[in-house]
C-alpha cells in the first residue's frame, strides 16, 4: 500500500476508497481529452465556434479559471512580501491550485487555437502591441514559476524527502522562494490586467471597448483588482470543500475569515471601480462611438439585470458579508459570500466574452446565439477533471495543510477533556 | 544500485541538455512551421505560361462574351470582355465559374450510346402511323436545331419541338427603344434576355415590376406593384381598359366585357387600387414608347402592348441568321403545347444547351402511355434522365462546339460560337450528330456550313475580342471569318434598312394553354419558385458562396413562408417539412420572412421543384406545407 | 528583414460601392472565391462559418410585405485607415498594413488562428478556415497560380486581390511607372455586371472612392468607431443610408435563432 | 522578437516590453540556479543530516520544541531556538553558570518502573549516551525508547567507521508498521555496533579527542522530562485511536507496542522520536 507515501501522523482514506473517489475524475479526463483530441485532428470545426462567434466557452473558461487561479500569487504575495504568517497554512493548498488552473487554461488554449504547432510565433513573432503577446508571454513564464513553486512541496513528500539531493534542493528553494513570489506578483499583475485589456481594446466592439490610462483600458485594472479580490475567496472555498470532503479540519478558521476579509475589502473596492467605469463607458465611451449604451440590453435575454447581478448581487453584497465580522465568523454566510464572489467574476467574463460576441455591430446584423457542441464541454470538463485529479493526488501524498496535524491533535484533545469530564460526572 | 540508478538520471538529465546544442530540437521546430504552412493535401495549383483566350458562354441564350485567362490550356478564371456590344462586359456568377463544371462530380462520364443509337432506330421503325418520333430542343434556333428539324424532316413522323418562347424566336424586345417597361414578374434584372444589354439600357426606361414577391428585379425597379399571385391577367385587364378609356372607345371585343369584370373587381383581384392601376396605365400611355414583359408570357401582355402601339416600336421583327439553302428542306417548329397528348412513341431530348426547364409533366403528357422510348442528351442526371431509359453523356460548357442563337433581346440577328476551351472527355456523344446519324445526315461541320452561309449573305460585322472591334463581313474571306469566330468572336446583322423590322406583327402560333382557367383553389397556399436559373444543371461548387455560405440566394429545396403563414401551417424556423402540391411532394426546410406575402410559399427552384410547382410564371401552383 | 519601403508614391485604395445599383447577383462573391482559391463550402458548412470575402448582403427597411424595401450591400475588408481593430491585437504580426498603398494584409503563414482579430473586426470581414480546404477532384486544375490556398486553422480577409496588385506592380515596375489604375483591379470590381463597386486611390483626387468622400450620398460603415474606412458606399434612399449606424434593437434574428436551436 | 524577423521595427514599446521579459526569465532562472549550487554545496559538505534535523524539528509541533529549561522549570514557556543543540546556546549557558545541575545521590534512578541509571546523558529522542573509559562513548537506546519498539523487526546499523552527528540519524529500527529513525545523541565516528541483546547499539569515538554533551540531559533534569515525555506517549496514543490507561501515570508495559495494537504506530513513533 501507499502509507509510506503519506505524510506521518495525518489520516488518509484508503487506497481503494481513493481509487474510488478518482475513478469518475478519470473517466471524465479520459472522455474530454478526447474530444480535445477530436478537435486537434478533425480541426476546430468540431466545435459550434464560427465567424461571429469566434470565441466561446473555452475562452470564457480561461479568463474565469485565470482569475479564480490568481489566489496562488496574490496569497504568496500577502505571505512572502507583506508577511502575513496566517497565510502559510493555505500558501501550499493556494499555490496547487493556481497550478492546475493555469496549466489547464493553456493546454484550452493550446487546442483552442487553429494551428497549435505554431505556438512558438508568439514568442518569435511577438507583436508587443497585442494584450494576447502580454497574455501569453506573462502566463507562460508564470505558469514556469508555479511550477517551481510547487516542486518544494512536491519534493516534501515523506518519500522523496529520503533522497539527500531532494532533500537539500527543497530546503535551499524554499529559502528563495519568496523572490518566486515576487516575480509571479508582477507577471500576474500583467496578464491578469491584460486578459481585461483583451476586450477592452476592441475599439471595434464598444460594448467591450473601454478608455483608460496609457496603453491599458479600463478593464486592465478592473480585471487586476477583481482577479486579486476573488483568488481568496476561491481559496477559501476550496479549503472548506477539502475540508467538508475530507472531513478534517485543515486550517484554523481565524485564517479562513483572514481570507474572507482580505477578499472583502478587494472586492468592494473592485465594485466601486467597476460602478464607477460602467458609468463612465454608459454616459461617455459608448454613446461617442455612435452606441447608445441601453441598447445594448434590449437584445433578450440580456437585459439590465445582468449588470446588477455582475455588480450589486454577486459583487455588493458578498462583499459586505464578508466585510461584515459578525456575519464572517458564520462560516455558512463566509462560505456562500466566497462563492458569490467567484460566480460575480465568472459573470463579469462571461459578459465580457459571450455577451459582446452575441451583440450584433452592424445595422444589417442579427444578434446571435451560440451553444458549446459536446466535443467543446468535454474538452472544458477534462480540465475540470484535471484540476480535481491533481489537487487530490497533492492532497493525499503532499502537505498541502501544514496545520493539519497539530490541528488533528487538538480535536482530539478536546474530544479527551470532554470524556474525561464525560468520566467525572 | 543506488549508484546506478543515479547514474540512469544524470545519463537522461545530462543528454536531454545535450540535444539543446544539437541542431535537431531546433530543426524539428523549423520543420514544423513548414508543414503547417504547406499542410498536406493542400492542392498547389499549376504555374505555366499565363494565356487569354476568348469564347461565349453557351450556359444560357445569352451567350455573354467570354475572356478566359489561362495557364497554358486551362481556365483558371472567367471574365466579360468589356465594351461587347450585346453583353457589355457582363458576366454572370454561373458564367464565372463555369469552368469548374467539367470537373463536377455529378458530371456524366459514360453512356450506352451504340445500345442508345440501335434501340431509338429500332423503335423508329416500329413506329405506328399515328405515332411521333419527336426530338425536344431546349435552344431552338441553333445550328444544331436545324439539324434536328433536317433530320425529322426524313425520319418517318418525325416531329421537331420547341418549348413555347415569348416571340415565337423571330421578334426582339427592343429595351433600348423603351422609355417605360412594364414587367409582369419577368426576372429583368436577374438573367432576363442578355444581362449586360439591360443593365447597359437600364439607365433610360422606367421599370414598372408587377409581382407577388419582392424579387430582386422588384427590389430594383422604379416602382413595384406587389400584386396578388396569379392576377397578372387581371392587372393588364385592368390596365387594358384604362388605357381604352382613354381612348374614349372600348376596344373590339374587350376582354374587359368577355371576362364580364367591372374595373373595380379586377383591382380587387390584384390587390391594387384602381387609382395605382390608373396612373400606371397613365403613365405607360405618356411616358413610351412603353414595352410590357411577362415572365409567364400571358396574352394579355402582349394585348397591352398592341394598346401601347409597342409591336414594331420596342418589340421588333428579326432576321432569321442565314442558313445554307440546303437546309431550308426541314421540318417546322412545333410548339410543344400544340402536340396532341399521348402521341410520342419516341422523344430524343437535346439538354446539353437548356434556355429553361420544363416541368416533366408538360412533356410526359405527350408520351404515348405504354412504354415510350425516352432518350436525353445531358451531362449530369439532374435533369429529364431521372425519366429517360438513356442518358447519354455530352460536352459541357467550356468544352462545347455549339452555337447561341439571339437572345430574347438582341433586336439583330448574331451567330456566335461557344468555342471549346478545354477538351471534353473520351466517351462524349454529341447530340446532332446521334440524331443526324438517325436520318443519315453528316452533321460534323454544320457549324462551319452555317458560318460561310453567313459569309456568303455578306451582311452586317464581325466584332473580334481580343481588338474590340468591328469589320464588315464581306471584307473577309470564309476561313478568316471562320477563324475569327472560333477564337471567340461575334457576327451581328446589319440593320434592316427595309423597316421590315418595324412590320412586326403577333405571331400566329401564340400558345394559347395559357388561357386555361385558373387551377381549382384546392390547397391553402400558393408556391412561387424563384431562383429558376439553378434549375437546370449543376452548378459549380462555387455557388455556395450564394445558397450555403450566405444567404444571398435561396437554396434548393428550401422554402421561405410569412411568420403568419408559418404558424398556420405550424412550421418554425428550420423546420422541415413537406410541400405537396397536385404533382407530388418534396422535403424543404422552412425559413420565416415578413417580406413574403401571407398564403404564399416561395421556393427555389430545383429542377425536381419545377416538376413539382411548374416553371416561373405562368398560373401559380396551389400547394400546401405539412410538417415533416 | 524589418518593414521594407516601397519605391515610388504610395497610394491609398478604397472602393466606392454603389447601392442603388447593385443586383444582388453575387458575381463579385464568386469572382473574388475563383480569383483568390477560396475552396467550396464544407458539408456543414453555413453562412456563418462559410469563407466569403466579400459577402453580399441583403438589407431591408424593417418593414413586413407589402411595404418591404430591400437593398443588397456588399461587404468586404474595409480596409480600415487609421488604428484597424485588427492590426494591433494579432499577437505575432500576421496582420500588417502596407504602408505603400494602405491595404490591411493577412499573413496565413504566419497565423496562429488565434481568432482574436475576428473578435476585434466590426465588419465581420475576416473569415476563418474550420476545415481543411477541399476541391472535387480535377477542379485544383482551376485554381489562380497566382494565389497560395490556405491551410486550415488559419484566418483570412479580402486584400484587395493581392496576386493582383503584385502583377500590376511587376507590370509597373518593367516599364518604371506607377502602378496605372487600368492595371490593377481587384477581381470583385471587373466582375460587377453594373459596375456598382469601383475601385480607386483615395490619394487621386479624380478616383472614384475619392469622389465619394465628397459626395453626400456617400456614407461609410459605422463611421463614428474611428477606423476611417476605405470603402464608401452610395445610395440615394434614406433608409439605405441608415445601415451606416450602429444596429437598431428588437427582434432577435429568428433566422440564425433556429439555426441556433439546430445546432445546440 | 528578433530584429531580423520580417516586419520587426524596435520601438520603446518593444524596448521595455523585451526587457521585462528577459529580466524575468533571468530572475527565475538564476533562483533555480543558485537553488541548484546551494544544495550541491551542501551535499558536498555533508551538511544534509543538519538539514534534515532542522526541517524536521521545524515541522514539530509546538509543544514538543520547549526548552529544557521549561521542563526545569526555569521558564513558563520558551521554545528551542537550537533545534535542541545547548552546545551553541548562551541563554543555556547562562542558566547552567548559574545554578549547575545537581547530581542526585542515588546512582540508579527508577521513574514510572523504568530504570534511568545516572551514569549517562539522555538525548530528548530517546537515545543515551555514556562515556567509557576508553573515551569512546556508547549510545543507546533509553527504557522508554525500548518499550516503544519492544522487540524490534529490525534494526539497521551503520557500518563501523561511519560518522554520525548529534541530532543525526543515528541508526533505523523497524517495528510493525514503523521506520523509525533514531537520532544520534553524540558526534562521533563508529568504531563498534552492538545491537537489542546487547542492551547498545553503537560505539562511537569522538572526532576530535574531547566529546562536547552540553546538549544532552543528565541527573535532575530526567525525572521531569520523562514525566513530559509521559504526556506525549498518551496524547499521541489518545491521538492514534489507543484507549490511553496511563492517564494514571501508570507503568508502561514493557512492549507497549504489543499492547496497544490498534494504534497508528508510526505515528506513534514519529511522534515520541522526533520524526514528524
Amino acid at each position: 500500500m501507499d502509507k509510506q507515501y503519506i505524510a506521518r501522523g495525518v489520516k488518509r482514506c484508503s487506497t481503494a476508497r481513493f481509487l474510488l473517489w478518482i475513478a469518475p475524475w478519470l473517466a471524465l479526463l479520459a472522455f474530454g481529452l478526447y474530444s480535445a483530441g477530436l478537435c486537434l485532428v478533425k480541426g476546430l470545426n468540431q466545435t459550434n465556434m464560427d465567424n461571429r462567434f469566434a470565441f466561446g466557452l473555452w475562452i470564457f473558461l480561461d479568463l474565469t479559471v485565470i482569475a479564480l487561479g490568481a489566489g496562488a500569487f496574490f496569497t504568496g504575495f500577502l505571505l512572502y512580501i507583506l508577511k502575513l504568517k496566517e497565510l502559510s497554512a493555505v500558501i501550499n493548498s493556494a499555490v496547487v491550485i493556481g497550478l492546475v488552473c493555469y496549466s489547464g487554461a493553456i493546454a484550452v488554449l493550446a487546442v483552442d487555437v487553429g494551428q497549435p504547432l505554431r505556438f512558438w510565433f508568439t514568442f518569435w513573432y511577438p507583436n508587443v502591441h497585442s494584450m494576447l503577446t502580454e497574455v501569453t508571454f506573462c502566463i507562460s513564464c508564470y505558469l514556469t514559476v508555479l511550477a517551481i513553486e510547487y516542486l518544494p512541496i512536491l519534493l516534501r513528500n515523506r518519500k522523496l524527502r529520503q533522497v539527500p539531493s531532494f532533500l537539500v534542493f527543497e530546503h535551499e528553494l524554499h529559502k528563495l522562494v519568496y523572490v518566486l513570489a515576487g516575480v509571479g506578483t508582477f507577471l500576474s499583475f500583467f496578464h491578469q490586467g491584460s486578459l481585461g485589456g483583451l476586450y477592452g481594446v476592441l475599439r471595434g466592439r464598444p460594448f467591450a471597448f473601454r478608455e483608460g490610462f496609457l496603453v491599458w483600458p479600463s478593464t486592465f485594472f478592473l480585471f487586476i483588482i477583481s482577479a486579486a479580490a476573488v483568488g481568496p475567496s476561491f481559496i477559501l472555498l476550496t479549503t472548506w470543500l477539502v475540508e467538508k470532503i475530507s472531513r478534517k479540519r485543515l486550517v484554523r478558521p481565524e485564517v479562513l475569515q483572514l481570507l474572507g476579509r482580505i477578499s472583502g475589502l478587494l472586492l468592494a473596492v473592485y465594485v466601486l471601480a467597476k460602478t464607477v467605469d460602467t458609468l463612465i463607458w454608459i454616459n461617455r465611451t459608448s454613446p461617442d462611438a455612435g452606441f447608445p449604451a441601453a441598447q445594448y440590453y434590449a437584445w433578450k435575454p440580456f437585459g439590465t439585470w445582468i449588470l446588477f447581478a455582475e455588480i450589486v448581487l454577486f459583487g455588493m453584497i458578498p462583499a459586505l458579508v464578508m466585510l461584515t465580522p459578525r456575519l464572517r465568523r458564520r462560516t455558512g454566510w463566509l462560505v456562500s459570500a466566497a462563492a458569490m464572489a467567484c460566480l460575480g467574476v465568472a459573470l463579469n467574463r462571461f459578459v465580457l466574452t459571450v455577451q459582446t460576441l452575441a451583440l450584433p455591430t452592424l445595422a444589417f446584423d442579427k444578434f446571435l446565439s451560440y451553444w458549446p457542441s459536446w466535443q467543446e464541454t468535454g474538452t472544458f470538463l477534462a480540465v475540470v477533471a484535471y484540476g480535481v485529479l491533481v489537487y487530490s493526488v497533492s492532497f493525499r501524498y503532499l502537505q498541502l495543510f501544514p496545520e493539519e496535524r497539530e490541528l488533528k491533535a487538538e480535536v482530539q484533545q478536546e474530544q479527551e477533556e470532554l470524556r474525561v469530564m464525560a468520566g467525572r460526572y | 544500485m543506488n549508484s546506478t540508478r543515479r547514474d540512469l538520471f544524470k545519463l537522461v538529465g545530462g543528454s536531454v541538455v545535450g540535444a539543446f546544442f544539437t541542431p535537431a530540437p531546433w530543426r524539428l521546430i523549423a520543420d514544423s512551421a513548414l508543414w503547417s504552412e504547406n499542410w498536406p493535401g493542400i492542392p498547389r495549383p499549376a504555374r505555366g505560361e499565363v494565356r487569354t483566350r476568348f469564347t461565349n458562354c453557351a450556359l444560357c441564350p445569352a451567350g455573354c462574351a467570354v475572356r478566359a485567362r489561362c495557364v497554358g490550356d486551362q481556365p483558371v478564371a472567367l471574365m466579360g470582355v468589356p465594351g461587347h456590344p450585346l453583353s457589355h462586359g457582363a458576366l454572370c456568377p454561373f458564367g464565372l465559374t463555369a469552368h469548374h463544371l467539367p470537373y463536377l462530380p455529378s458530371r456524366l462520364k459514360q453512356g450506352p450510346a451504340k445500345e442508345a443509337a440501335e434501340t431509338v432506330s429500332a423503335a423508329i421503325s416500329k413506329c405506328g402511323p399515328s405515332e411521333q418520333v419527336a426530338v425536344l430542343d431546349l435552344r431552338p434556333g441553333r445550328t444544331a436545331s436545324w439539324t434536328y428539324r433536317r433530320a425529322m424532316a426524313s425520319v418517318k413522323n418525325g416531329l421537331y419541338l420547341a418549348p413555347p418562347s415569348p416571340l415565337g424566336g423571330s421578334a426582339a424586345f427592343d429595351l433600348q427603344e423603351a422609355k417605360t417597361v412594364l414587367s409582369f414578374g419577368a426576372p429583368l434584372l436577374d438573367g432576363w434576355g442578355t444581362p449586360g444589354n439591360v443593365i447597359a439600357a437600364r439607365e433610360n426606361f422606367r421599370l414598372i415590376q408587377a409581382e407577388p414577391l419582392e424579387s430582386r428585379t422588384a427590389s430594383l425597379a422604379d416602382l413595384w406593384l406587389p400584386i396578388r399571385p396569379g392576377s397578372e391577367e387581371a392587372l393588364a385587364q385592368a390596365i387594358a381598359n384604362v388605357l381604352a378609356d382613354r381612348r374614349g372607345q372600348g376596344l373590339g371585343g374587350a376582354p374587359a366585357d368577355s371576362a364580364g369584370r367591372g374595373q373595380g373587381n379586377l383591382a380587387a383581384v390584384t390587390g391594387l387600387t384602381e387609382q395605382q392601376i390608373t396612373s400606371v396605365a397613365e403613365e405607360l400611355a405618356h411616358n413610351g414608347p412603353a414595352l410590357v414583359l411577362d415572365g409567364g408570357q400571358a396574352p394579355a401582355a402582349m394585348e397591352l402592348n398592341r394598346l401601347l402601339g409597342s409591336l414594331g416600336r420596342t418589340i421588333v421583327a428579326r432576321r432569321e441568321t442565314p442558313v445554307p439553302e440546303a437546309w431550308k428542306k426541314a421540318a417546322p417548329v412545333t410548339n410543344l403545347a400544340s402536340v396532341p397528348d399521348g402521341s410520342i412513341r419516341v422523344l430524343l431530348i437535346d439538354e446539353s444547351a437548356v434556355d429553361g426547364y420544363l416541368p416533366w409533366g408538360t412533356i410526359e403528357r405527350k408520351l404515348v402511355r405504354d412504354n415510350p422510348l425516352v432518350v436525353t442528351f445531358a451531362w449530369s442526371r439532374q435533369g429529364y434522365g431521372r425519366y429517360a431509359q438513356y442518358v447519354l453523356p455530352t460536352a459541357v460548357y467550356p468544352e462545347v462546339f455549339d452555337d447561341i442563337p439571339p437572345a430574347i433581346d438582341s433586336v439583330a440577328a448574331a451567330f456566335r460560337i461557344a468555342a471549346p476551351l478545354v477538351a471534353p472527355p473520351a466517351g462524349m456523344v454529341n447530340p446532332s450528330e446521334f440524331i443526324g446519324g438517325l436520318a443519315g445526315l453528316p452533321a460534323k461541320d454544320a457549324l462551319r456550313e452555317r458560318a460561310d452561309a453567313i459569309h456568303k449573305a455578306g451582311r452586317g460585322t464581325l466584332f473580334t475580342y481580343a481588338g474590340a472591334q468591328s469589320t464588315a463581313v464581306r471584307d473577309m474571306n470564309p476561313d478568316d471569318f471562320w477563324k475569327a469566330l472560333n477564337e471567340g468572336g461575334c457576327w451581328l446583322d446589319a440593320v434592316d434598312e427595309s423597316g421590315a423590322s418595324h412590320r412586326f406583327s403577333w405571331p400566329a402560333n401564340a400558345d394559347d394553354e395559357k388561357r386555361s382557367s385558373a387551377p381549382p383553389e384546392d390547397l391553402p397556399l400558393v408556391a412561387i419558385t424563384c431562383e429558376t436559373r439553378a434549375a437546370a444543371a449543376p452548378l459549380s461548387p462555387l455557388m455556395s458562396k450564394l445558397y450555403q455560405e450566405s444567404n444571398l440566394r435561396l437554396a434548393a429545396n428550401h422554402a421561405v413562408l410569412n411568420p403568419v403563414t408559418a404558424r398556420a401551417c405550424g412550421v418554425a424556423e428550420g423546420a422541415r417539412a413537406i410541400l405537396q402540391t397536385r404533382c407530388g411532394s418534396a422535403q424543404i426546410e422552412i425559413s420565416l420572412d415578413s417580406g413574403v406575402p401571407p398564403g404564399v410559399v416561395k421556393v427555389a427552384a430545383g429542377a425536381g421543384m419545377i416538376d413539382l410547382c411548374g416553371g416561373p410564371g405562368g398560373h401559380p401552383t396551389r400547394a400546401k406545407v405539412v410538417v415533416a | 528583414m524589418t518593414s521594407e519601403k516601397k519605391p515610388g508614391k504610395t497610394a491609398r485604395y478604397g472602393m466606392m460601392i454603389d447601392v442603388d445599383r447593385c443586383t444582388g447577383c453575387g458575381a463579385c462573391m464568386v469572382a473574388c472565391a475563383v480569383e483568390n482559391n477560396i475552396p467550396p463550402a464544407h458539408d456543414g458548412a453555413d453562412d456563418r462559418n462559410g469563407i466569403t470575402w466579400i459577402r453580399v448582403f441583403q438589407v431591408d427597411n424593417g418593414q413586413d410585405y407589402p411595404n418591404r424595401r430591400s437593398a443588397f450591400v456588399p461587404v468586404l475588408c474595409q480596409q480600415c485607415g487609421k488604428d484597424a481593430p485588427c492590426v494591433a491585437v494579432c499577437p505575432q504580426q500576421a496582420v500588417q498594413v502596407d504602408p505603400a498603398t494602405g491595404i490591411v494584409g493577412q499573413m496565413p503563414e504566419r497565423c496562429l488562428g488565434c481568432r482574436y482579430c475576428m473578435a476585434a473586426c466590426p465588419y465581420h470581414a475576416r473569415y476563418f478556415n474550420w476545415w481543411d480546404p477541399a476541391w472535387p477532384a480535377g477542379m485544383e486544375k482551376t485554381l489562380n497560380p497566382d494565389v497560395a490556398p490556405r491551410m486550415r486553422g488559419v484566418v483570412e480577409k479580402c486584400n484587395f486581390c493581392h496576386g493582383r496588385w503584385h502583377a500590376a506592380k511587376q507590370l509597373a515596375a518593367a516599364d518604371g511607372h506607377a502602378i496605372e489604375a487600368v492595371d490593377y483591379v481587384p477581381a470583385c470590381v471587373e466582375a460587377c455586371p453594373t459596375g456598382a463597386i469601383r475601385f480607386g486611390d483615395l490619394n487621386q483626387p479624380e478616383s472614384a472612392p475619392a469622389q465619394a468622400a465628397k459626395n453626400g450620398n456617400c456614407f461609410r460603415l459605422l463611421e463614428k468607431i474611428g477606423t476611417e474606412p476605405k470603402i464608401y458606399y452610395r445610395s440615394k434612399k434614406d433608409w439605405v443610408r441608415q445601415i451606416a449606424s450602429a444596429p437598431k434593437p428588437g427582434q432577435i434574428a429568428p433566422k440564425l435563432a433556429g439555426k441556433e436551436t439546430s445546432r445546440g | 522578437m528578433f530584429p531580423w524577423n520580417y516586419g520587426f521595427h524596435w520601438s520603446a514599446a518593444s524596448y521595455i516590453f523585451l526587457g521585462a521579459f528577459y529580466t524575468v526569465l533571468l530572475v527565475v532562472a538564476a533562483t533555480v540556479i543558485s537553488a541548484v549550487l546551494r544544495s550541491r554545496r551542501d551535499l558536498r559538505a555533508h551538511e544534509t543530516e543538519e538539514i534534515r534535523w532542522h526541517s524536521d524539528f521545524h515541522d514539530l509541533p509546538a509543544r514538543d520544541r520547549v526548552c529544557r529549561h521549561v521542563l526545569a522549570g526555569e521558564f513558563a514557556r520558551r521554545e528551542c531556538p537550537n533545534a535542541f543543540d545547548c552546545r551553541l546556546c548562551e541563554t543555556h549557558a547562562r542558566l547552567i553558570a548559574a545554578h549547575p545541575p545537581e547530581q542526585p545521590d542515588e546512582p540508579e534512578e527508577e521513574i514510572f518502573g523504568m530504570s534511568f541509571p545516572l551514569d549517562r546523558l539522555y538525548h530528548r529522542g530517546h537515545a543515551w549516551a555514556r562515556p567509557e573509559a576508553d573515551g569512546t562513548v556508547t549510545v543507546g537506546l533509553d527504557e522508554l525508547g525500548g518499550r516503544l519498539v519492544g522487540a524490534p523487526d529490525a534494526v539497521d546499523l551503520p557500518q563501523p567507521g561511519a560518522v554520525v552527528h548529534a541530532n543525526g540519524t543515528a541508526f533505523h529500527i523497524h517495528k510493525r508498521e514503523a521506520d523509525v529513525r533514531v537520532l544520534s545523541p553524540v558526534d562521533g565516528e563508529v568504531v563498534e555496533t552492538g545491537g537489542t541483546g546487547r542492551g547498545w547499539y553503537l560505539k562511537v569515538k569522538p572526532l576530535n579527542g574531547q566529546m562536547d554533551m552540553r546538549h544532552l540531559l543528565c541527573g535532575a533534569e530526567i525525572k521531569p522530562w520523562l514525566m513530559r515525555e509521559m504526556e506525549r506517549l498518551q496524547l499521541a496514543l489518545s491521538a492514534e485511536g489507543a484507549a490511553p490507561t496511563l492517564a494514571d501515570g501508570g507503568v508502561p508495559v514493557a512492549d507497549i507496542a504489543q499492547s496497544y495494537p490498534e494504534a497508528d504506530w508510526d505515528a506513534v513513533c514519529g511522534e515520541m522520536f522526533l520524526e514528524p
